[in-house]
């Protein structure tokens, strides 16, 4: 079998070569075409429906002083709707008077059906188990929202004035790399290393990147919630870090599903 | 399905054993004993021999479906399917991981000899599936290459 | 959380961007007052990284709009902050451009330093990989930015090709003003002899760049 | 405590295409922690399927099996309406068995 190996290696490194003095076009699409077959692979068996699980049954778990579950929540459809919410979110609610993305609300249900002090959650890491509670909880939500189109029209003065808000983040360069949203998200079809960036400020490119979170990290056998994946690209442009589920995430929450109106939720979903 | 305090009171006393002794697990399930010696195999060469295959070779019969390069190398989707009559177990080696034995799956009588994983990869690599078949071992090697991550890398 | 003094400067930020701006394109809600406000309870400090990175320096400010910095008035704007960032251009002290390619291409490669979970006493990466290519063995690259391969080839090796790939690596907004590339020597990224090592790895003929 | 996993069994043709899921973080035992300290090894070693009360499947485990773990097999038989299970063992001792219903 070593001869074999070798012979097997050598052969790749010629079509290599052959690749390389063919032209860098072609390697180039032997590369993507070779990522796209391993994302196909990945499609099937989402570990990302683990997650989808433990987040139902916390959903359903008494909890808190009140001993409370979440069952009453409401998402925006009515307490205890869950199917179909997430497709409608960020969106304004009256009863906090506030534009709320779905991390934001579990928030509030927490601490109204629950009364559970929320701070730690909001202070808590991601990758803890806090933040872990609140990520399966969005998988949960998110995944009944699968293959619904995205309604977020932001028509209310307070849902305009996030998505505002949201755009002019999204342009907000700073830090000692010059970096904002922009740098690598206005541009269409460029990439960072192997990933596709997508082109937020139109709707494809929002709904690429906004209908496919929640998403299973494979990089590290993460569940990561849309707070989460804003979190950690603020972090790369090195900013300071986000606030959880603060006007500012959920304003460029705002601007994206906003922007992705209309497009089909593929939540959860999965990444390299 | 046991529940969560009577698994923590079984773990404390010895799962397996107390598994066994409650008749919970089928006679079957305790045997196959995990192969330490062959997991520890740093060679495919040493993790061979610990499967008692001193020889393969080469078969257009055992077929690994996995893609040519895999974006992550945390995990990389790998299935094998042998088409080799009375194949008794699927075995998966990735070269140039520090172990190199991944996995050894026994094929009865009642499955097919397809089996799909996924699996993780430290570095561009030959992934070799070997077949036993009538005490024969058979073999097939891919290569899979493993490119960076994203940014941070 | 962040303290008085930076709410300051950054309100100041804000407010010196808002004289230039006059074209800005936010629509109602997203008011200077506004868009402080969700800046101070947006972000919080996390291991060496303050909120006082949210203050912004000119160019900053002026390319966080993209409607101004395209519009005619914008334009000589921009030619004024090049000036500045050029002459903000420290050239290499011992007279040399180029250093070691080898260590130029791990600089390329790492994508490390000044995030908030990068320890500080770790060196920084160049990211330059994460937008270019430039040694055809990596295939995993970026395309934010043009191919850097063959490099000394098409641009040349004499004085002028050192001084304007210097210049650019330095402070990229040198040449353009809202250019996507960071300032790597005047911002503090990269030291002077990291910023040699890339330039070596652009312009040696043994570097892989050029062959 | 380990987490349940998702099994799902699909019959068709005469063939029951079982697809799992199991909740596992699979430690090499080689990765170092944010203070340099080895992280245990800690993964599943033996893993185990039944269609009703009869086994037909056994496989044996390293750390190289991605963390997560997911693993399709094809059962020769089987018709909706059986019950498949899986059970896995892991270097610790610990186990978990799950059923589903062959749809």
């Amino acid at each position: 079998m070593a001869a074999r190996t070798k012979v097997a290696v050598a052969a790749a490194a010629c079509v290599a070569i052959a690749l390389g003095f063919a032209g860098v076009a072609q390697e180039k699409d032997d590369a993507a075409k070779g990522i796209e077959a391993y994302r196909q692979a990945l499609k099937d068996g989402n570990p990302a429906e683990l997650f989808e699980m433990a987040g139902e049954e916390l959903w359903l778990k008494p909890a808190g002083p009140r001993n409370a579950s979440l069952e009453k929540c409401d998402l925006g459809l009515g307490p205890g709707v869950v199917e179909g919410a997430y497709a409608r979110l960020p969106r304004y609610f009256a009863d906090t008077d506030r534009v709320q993305d779905l991390e934001s609300r579990l928030l509030t249900c927490m601490e109204t059906l629950q009364g559970i002090d929320t701070r730690a959650h909001v202070e808590a890491r991601f990758g803890t188990p806090k933040k872990d509670e609140l990520v399966a909880l969005a998988t949960y939500v998110a995944g009944m929202s699968k293959d619904r189109p995205v309604d977020v029209a932001a028509s209310h003065p307070k849902e305009r004035a996030m998505f505002e808000l949201g755009r002019r983040m999204f342009f907000y360069q700073a830090g000692p790399h010059d970096f904002s949203c922009a740098t690598c998200h206005a541009q269409e079809g460029r990439r960072i290393r192997m990933q596709d960036l997508p082109y937020i400020p139109a709707k494809e490119g929002a709904a690429a990147g906004w209908t496919s979170w929640p998403a299973y990290r494979v990089s590290a056998g993460q569940m990561w919630s849309m707070q989460w994946r804003i979190n950690d690209c603020f972090r790369q442009q090195r900013f300071p870090e986000p606030v959880y589920a603060s006007d500012m995430t959920v304003a460029l929450s705002m601007f994206m599903a906003a922007t992705a109106n209309g497009a089909t939720m593929a939540t959860p979903g999965i990444k390299r | 399905m046991i529940d969560i305090e009577r698994r923590r009171a079984l773990k404390a006393g010895g799962i397996l054993a107390a598994f066994a002794a409650a008749g919970l697990l089928p006679a079957g399930r305790a045997r196959a004993a995990w192969n330490k010696a062959a997991f520890e195999g740093k060679t495919v060469q040493e993790a061979l021999a610990s499967i008692g295959a001193s020889t393969t070779a080469a078969s257009d019969d055992v077929q690994i479906i996995a893609s040519d390069i895999a974006e992550n190398g945390a995990v990389v989707p790998v299935q094998v399917v042998s088409r080799v009559p009375g194949t008794t177990q699927i075995v998966l080696f990735v070269e140039k991981n520090p172990n190199v034995l991944a996995g050894i799956f026994d094929i009865g009588p009642d499955v097919a000899a397809d089996v799909t994983t996924r699996i993780k990869m430290m570095q561009t690599s030959n992934v070799a599936a070997v077949v036993k078949a009538d005490g024969r071992f058979l073999a097939s090697v891919k290569e899979i290459k493993v490119t960076l991550g994203g940014c941070g890398g | 959380m962040s303290s008085i003094g930076t709410c300051a400067a950054l309100a100041a930020a804000v407010l010196a961007f808002a004289v230039d701006a006059r074209a800005q394109s936010w629509g109602p809600g997203a008011d200077d007052k506004a868009f402080a406000e969700m800046l101070r309870t947006g972000f919080r400090n996390a291991g060496p990284v303050s909120v006082d990175r949210l203050v912004q320096d000119d160019t900053q400010a002026f390319c966080s709009d993209p409607a101004v910095a395209n519009s005619a008035a914008g334009a000589k704007r921009a030619e004024q902050l090049e000036a500045a960032n050029l002459a903000a251009v420290k050239w290499p002290s011992d007279g040399r451009f180029l250093g070691d390619w080898r260590a130029g291409e791990r600089i390329a490669q790492s994508g490390r330093g000044l995030t908030w979970t990068d320890a500080p006493s770790q060196a920084n990466g160049g990211n330059c990989y994460n937008c270019h290519q430039i040694s055809l063995a990596e295939i995993s690259h970026g395309t934010l930015g043009p191919s850097l391969h063959n490099y000394a080839k098409l641009k040349g090796t004499d004085e002028r090709a050192l001084r304007d790939a210097w210049a650019k690596i330095w402070n990229s907004k040198s040449s353009n003003a809202c250019s996507n590339m960071p300032r790597a020597g005047h911002m503090g990224i990269l030291k002077e002899k990291d910023i040699q090592d890339i330039m070596a790895l652009l312009f040696s003929p043994d570097s892989p760049v050029n062959k | 405590m380990a987490n349940p996993m998702r099994i799902r069994a699909a019959a068709k043709d005469g063939i029951t295409e079982v697809r799992v899921l199991m909740n596992h973080e699979m430690e090499t035992g080689q990765r170092r922690d944010a203070s340099g300290a080895i992280v245990p090894a800690w993964f599943i070693q033996e893993v185990s399927a039944r269609l009703n009360d009869k086994d037909v499947m056994s496989a044996q485990w390293g750390p190289s099996i991605a963390k997560n773990p997911y693993f399709a097999f094809k059962i020769k038989g089987g018709k909706a309406g059986d019950t498949v299970s899986v059970t896995w063992v892991d270097n610790r001792g610990d186990t978990r068995t799950d059923n589903a219903k062959v749809t």
